[in-house]
């Protein structure tokens, strides 16, 4: 049971890695890394390092987050790969 | 089989490990590099934190009240390995740092360049 | 038999209901034009309570206030009763009451909260009502074979005072399954409705004068009226 | 570029929420001892909250809570707690970040001048963490320059 | 680039498996990292530090270094985005 | 007192007064200045301490935090570590002194966070050479490499970009590093470098360590920029600012191989990493290829920076080839060069800040009369210039010299060969430049300038005062280098 529910948490994480990098528009890339980032948190939340997660819940998927954002709309979403 | 079975953490990071390389080395657009960076720095969190990962009766490092008042003694395996969470919490605050300044550079040259490929900025450099 | 005697009996009740109401509705007339200087000057006082609650208020009231509810939170999530971590919460909530007094109570006066949040509590049976039964109706749409929406935007204006009154029953519209607040400009809310009966619902603003009556902003006329009314009376009766 | 947002909603509820989530920060902070969090996620959390400030309400209103001059001030300082508590440790006469001998000061056996060191700098790395992440978010969405510095 | 990135990436990644064929088996209790430093943690931190999470004890003290490291990492990410993008007018006094 | 906790003072004293930089500055921006020459001079004399209390009493333990060693991060001063203590902390003083005329005209307005930023940098290098701690190493790696990359792309045209590379390449080796610690923890369960290092023998057949070594090699390699891994570092050196690139380029590269030979000969015993895998005889080929591709390089460039980036190329492999060659003699030649090195590559760095503050411009071209318009300036650099081509008074002919010694006594003609084309190639760089600024050769010539017109245009004397010290130090390493030999780095070479 716990082994089928960390494997879908990994096939997400892989599937939105991969979709993060090939995703042509910069916005919805840096969206797709914030729920890769997720998934990765709930993931660490269920290998039992609940500090990691949580740092990475506030980090990865809120600030990194956040920066990326900004930074996308400063610059431009546009990009050829 | 059970060698993968026994082991599929550790081939999910060398997984996302390359997705992350990859990105950091083939791909034209600054964000996509930075993007690929962090995938990178995530999965080798991945890798520390299943390290210390502990099956049977381990439970999350934090002492419960019975054991932090001595009640019973206090058995090594019956908690998680605490100091790769420490090392990895130290890695989160450094790849958030490098996504920090990677951005400003990116926006640095976004500004002068008024573009994120790469080709591109090497092109009006010239 | 019995049945027509009462139906009769309703009749003339309603007769003399309705008798009676022409009779109120002229004495307001004649009540309204009678005092029409007292009225703007009421009027003028009521705007002036509800923009005391904005402006006038004290900052010192909305610290304690924010205070205390920030120690209350503290408490909730903090389990800790010794005398330590009592002492970390005051000097925690102390800090970030001092930070960010005029940010909880911008918009209401701080006397009122407790009733507020009774009336909110109340509020909240009766929007899971409204839900549930919009589930039903939305279920039905779009279950139903022919699938009978007809989407359509409606704007209203709101009578509604406050940001946070508008802030919740944008929330309540959204909230109601079929119904979705896309903007607030000024006092026009733009709505996105399914279709024409969940429309007809929001017109009949039910949910606006309940959050209305939340927020006690319907109160202060409502009560101006009564002592217009009153008034007005008192000076007939001795007129006649 | 984020400008303030226009929409009431948004700006009610964060303005609602702000004192709550930098409570909770505080939360976070002080009780990592007991519970997950510690000084480097509750410093975050503060950070994001001024950071929802400022995407809500709008620079001029973030600057006239926080100046940019007080967040370098205040990431210095927080180090300067960090840094400072060592120091103090090193001229009680033990190892630098040797809290037990805090309890020379603090009157408590080592154990727990211990773990009020480590509450110390608990502190002192979320002011910083604060700091560095509202500072960071200032110059990346800005780009540096802020459009009425512009005209 | 696009083949040398995926060559170079394939390469690293077929060592990185070679690498997985003599690690421990995962969530091993009795593998090396969780039998030779980590175990003093775990029985010592209430007495040493009276500090129930032992991540916190870990990381504020025995290991507080690494942490005072850490801070500084991001204030040197805080001062390097001021260094690089910040050309505001310090001196205008703002309003309000 | 300061005895007892100078190896922390070291560290500290840097890291806390770039804390208060930034609100130095604010109060008064001039206070910068005086603030960072006067930390780094009391962390250099801590250094100084330090090597002299190593060089009496042995090797010296600090406990951080008062935790014994494999539960707490400990500080280990040994000879090689004092060595680079004393060199870090006394080139970036040097550096700092340097730095004040050409930060006015190059950074004008950015002066507090550049100092800030320069005193993290060397608290990041000072944090590398002292710890020993595999992590704690590599959190002072990142601190070093983000000051590093934020004080490149302030640079001219194109640092953005050069420095944008040199971060992805950089992460990518500090996160093999961390990779290789990630396998090292895993299968002993210690991150301390001597607790590592008793425990690993046993383990030495496991094909995790096998891993683990190799990403602590190949990313640390990145970070010195050995001959394939070298992309980044011509532009990176080239744009950046000339108090920067005169900070990291001599410091930056000689610390990762510093951290090379600690990983190989500390962590892992010289069992392992010379005969059990065939690690240094692809250093060996890798350091021969770095020198011929950098002497190569060097050639082709029409830049002053540019090419002495290429000359840093070469002088790497110097250092990995002599590590790679494997034995006491070569390694005694190797240590000695990274002192030499960083001696050296600071005098040449200094000069081209010196020539960019005066001309505008790095490129040779522009470099005529030079040495009738700044004559001092050009004495040291023909100082400098003779030891990187290894003239015997000055210091780089004697760890050229015990190179090639020892590539004979190993019978390595390949490296001999290498050596000897470098010092070649060397010649013909410098007398290059020497030619333009010294004979008035003109091809176009018809107009002949006067050499009444050229007037004496010396450089300020906070930057050059600095590079004459770099100049006297080459000649006192080169005629004291038998002393240096005996008392510091004869202890310092693994006990192969």
């Amino acid at each position: 049971m716990i082994i089928t529910f960390d494997i879908i948490i990994l096939l997400f994480v892989v599937m939105c890695a991969v979709a993060a990098i090939t995703v042509k528009d910069l916005l919805s890339a840096v969206m797709i890394l914030g729920a890769y980032s997720f998934f990765m948190c709930l993931m660490w939340t269920q290998l039992g390092a609940v500090d990691v997660a949580f740092t990475e819940a506030s980090v990865g998927a809120g600030i990194g987050t956040i920066l990326f954002i900004a930074a996308v709309m400063k610059t431009t979403r546009r990009t050829r790969d | 089989m059970d060698f993968i079975i026994a082991k599929y953490n550790y081939w999910i990071y060398i997984i996302l490990m390359m997705i992350g390389f990859y990105a950091m080395i083939a791909k034209n657009n600054l964000i996509k590099k930075i993007i690929g960076m962090n995938i990178f720095q995530t999965a080798i969190i991945l890798f520390f934190v299943s390290i210390a990962y502990k099956k049977g009766d381990a439970t999350l490092p934090i002492l419960t009240y019975a054991d932090a008042h001595g009640a019973h003694a206090i058995r090594a395996a019956q908690y998680m390995n605490p100091l790769p969470h420490v090392l990895m919490l130290t890695a989160i605050v450094v790849s958030i740092a490098t996504l920090g300044v990677a951005l400003a550079i990116a926006i640095m040259m976004y500004k002068k360049y008024h573009t994120l490929e790469e080709d591109e900025i090497l092109k009006a450099i010239k | 038999m019995e049945v027509t005697l009462f139906i009769h009996a309703a009749d003339d009740a309603f007769r003399i209901l309705e008798k009676a109401k022409e009779r109120a509705v002229g004495l307001l007339d004649t009540a309204t034009k009678l005092t029409s200087e007292t009225r703007w000057m009421e009027e003028k006082k009521v705007h002036a309570i509800l923009k005391g609650a904005q402006e006038t208020k004290s900052g010192f009231q909305n610290f304690v206030a924010t205070f205390l509810m920030l120690f209350g939170f503290w408490a909730l999530l903090s389990g800790k009763f010794d005398a330590f971590h009592l002492f970390l919460g005051v000097v925690c909530s102390l800090i970030i009451a001092y930070l960010s007094y005029d940010l909880l109570f911008a918009n209401v006066r701080v006397g009122d909260v407790r009733i507020i949040v009774q009336r909110f509590i109340g509020y909240i049976p009766w929007l899971i009502r409204e839900i549930v039964m919009s589930n039903f109706h939305v279920a039905y749409l779009a279950l139903s074979p022919k699938m009978p929406i007809d989407p359509k935007v409606i704007t209203f204006r709101t009578k509604l005072e406050s940001d946070i009154s508008w802030v919740t029953l944008a929330n309540s519209i959204t909230l109601t399954p079929g119904t979705i607040t896309m903007d607030i400009e000024g006092r026009e809310f733009m709505v996105h409705a399914l279709d024409g009966k969940v429309a007809d619902d929001l017109d009949t603003g039910e949910m606006e004068d309940r959050v209305a009556h939340i927020f006690m902003e319907a109160d202060h006329i409502y009560i101006q009226d009564v002592l217009d009314v009153s008034r007005v009376f008192a000076k007939l009766k001795r007129g006649m | 570029m984020i400008i303030s947002s226009d929409d009431i909603i948004i700006k009610t509820i964060a303005r609602i929420f702000v004192p709550f989530i930098q409570l909770f920060a505080l939360y976070v902070i002080m009780h990592g001892h007991y519970s997950p969090g510690g000084g480097f996620q509750g410093g975050v959390i503060l950070g994001a909250s001024l950071v929802l400030l400022l995407i809500t309400h709008g620079y001029e209103e973030m600057r006239r809570r926080v100046p940019e001059g007080a967040v370098i001030l205040l990431g210095s300082l927080g180090l300067l707690i960090y840094s400072g508590i060592g120091l103090t440790c090193l001229l009680l006469g033990g190892n630098y970040l040797d809290y037990s001998q805090l309890s020379v000061i603090l009157h408590v056996d080592p154990a727990h001048a211990r773990a009020m060191g480590i509450l110390g700098i608990e502190l002192g790395v979320a002011f910083a963490v604060m700091a560095a992440v509202c500072s960071i978010f200032f110059d990346i969405s800005t780009g540096g320059i802020l459009p009425e510095d512009e005209k | 680039m696009k083949t040398v990135g995926l060559i170079v990436s394939m390469i690293v990644g077929a060592f990185l498996i070679y690498g997985t064929m003599d690690m421990p088996d995962w969530g091993d209790p009795n593998s090396p990292a969780s039998l030779h430093v980590s175990p003093r943690y775990i029985m010592n931190t209430e007495t040493e530090t009276a500090t129930p999470n032992i991540v916190t004890a870990v990381l504020a003290d025995y290991r507080g270094y690494d942490t005072l490291g850490e801070t500084v990492v991001i204030f040197t990410a805080g001062m390097a985005c001021v260094l690089l993008l910040r050309r505001r007018n310090k001196f205008k006094k703002n309003r309000g | 007192m300061i005895l007892e906790q100078a190896p922390i003072l070291i560290v500290v004293i840097p890291l806390m007064s770039a804390i208060v930089t930034p609100l130095l500055g604010w109060w008064k921006r001039d206070l910068c200045y005086p603030w960072v020459i006067l930390s780094l001079l009391f962390s250099t004399l801590c250094s100084v301490i330090v090597l002299n209390t190593v060089m009496h009493d042995g090797v010296i333990h600090y406990y951080l935090g008062g935790w014994l060693p494999p539960w707490g991060i400990e500080y280990v001063v040994d000879h090689l570590n004092a060595m680079m203590l004393v060199l870090v902390s006394g080139s970036s003083l040097l550096v700092a002194v340097y730095s004040r005329k050409s930060l006015e005209t190059e950074l004008p307005d950015r002066i507090v966070y550049f100092y800030t930023l320069f005193l993290l940098q060397v608290t990041g290098f000072l944090g590398i050479v002292i710890t020993g701690d595999l992590f704690n190493l590599f959190v002072f790696l990142e601190i070093a490499a983000l000051s590093g990359y934020a004080l490149i792309a302030t640079g001219e045209d194109g640092a953005p970009l050069a420095s944008f590379r040199y971060l992805i390449l950089g992460t990518v080796g500090a996160c093999f590093y961390l990779l290789g610690v990630g396998y090292l923890y895993m299968i002993t369960g210690s991150l301390n470098m001597a607790d590592l290092a008793e425990i690993l023998p046993g383990l030495y057949d496991s094909k995790v360590v096998l891993v683990a070594f190799s990403f602590f090699m190949v990313g640390i390699a990145l970070k010195m920029a050995l001959f394939p891994l070298h992309m980044w570092l011509p532009d990176a050196y080239t744009k950046a600012p000339s108090v920067a690139s005169a900070l990291i380029a001599p410091l930056m590269t000689k610390i990762a191989v510093y951290v090379m030979i600690r990983i190989m000969f500390t962590v892992f015993r010289p069992y392992f990493s010379i005969e059990l895998l065939p690690v240094t005889k692809i250093m060996l080929y890798a350091g021969i290829m770095a020198i011929f591709v950098g002497a190569v390089m060097a050639l082709a460039q029409k830049d002053f920076k540019r090419m002495l980036c290429y000359v840093v190329i070469a002088e790497v492999g110097y250092m990995v080839g002599g590590v790679g060659i494997a034995n006491a003699v070569a390694i005694k030649g190797a240590i000695l060069h990274i002192m030499n090195d960083v001696v050296m590559t600071l005098g040449l760095f200094a000069v081209a800040g010196i020539l960019t503050y005066k001309m505008k411009n790095h490129e040779i071209v522009a470099f005529k009369h030079i040495f009738k318009k700044m004559p001092f300036t050009m004495a040291a650099f023909l100082v400098v210039a003779l030891s990187v081509i290894g003239v015997p008074p000055t210091c780089g002919f004697f760890s050229k010299w015990y190179l090639i010694q020892g590539s004979v006594m190993a019978g390595n003609w390949t490296f001999v060969v290498a050596l000897l084309f470098s010092s070649l190639v060397n010649i013909v760089l410098f007398f290059r430049i020497i030619e333009t600024g010294y004979y008035d050769f003109d091809p176009a010539g018809s107009e002949h300038t006067h050499e009444e017109n050229i007037v004496v245009n010396e450089a300020p004397l906070s930057m050059l005062i600095p590079t004459f010290v770099v100049a006297v130090a080459i000649i006192l390493i080169g005629l004291y280098n038998q002393s240096i030999l005996i008392n510091i780095i004869q202890f310092a070479v693994p006990k192969l």
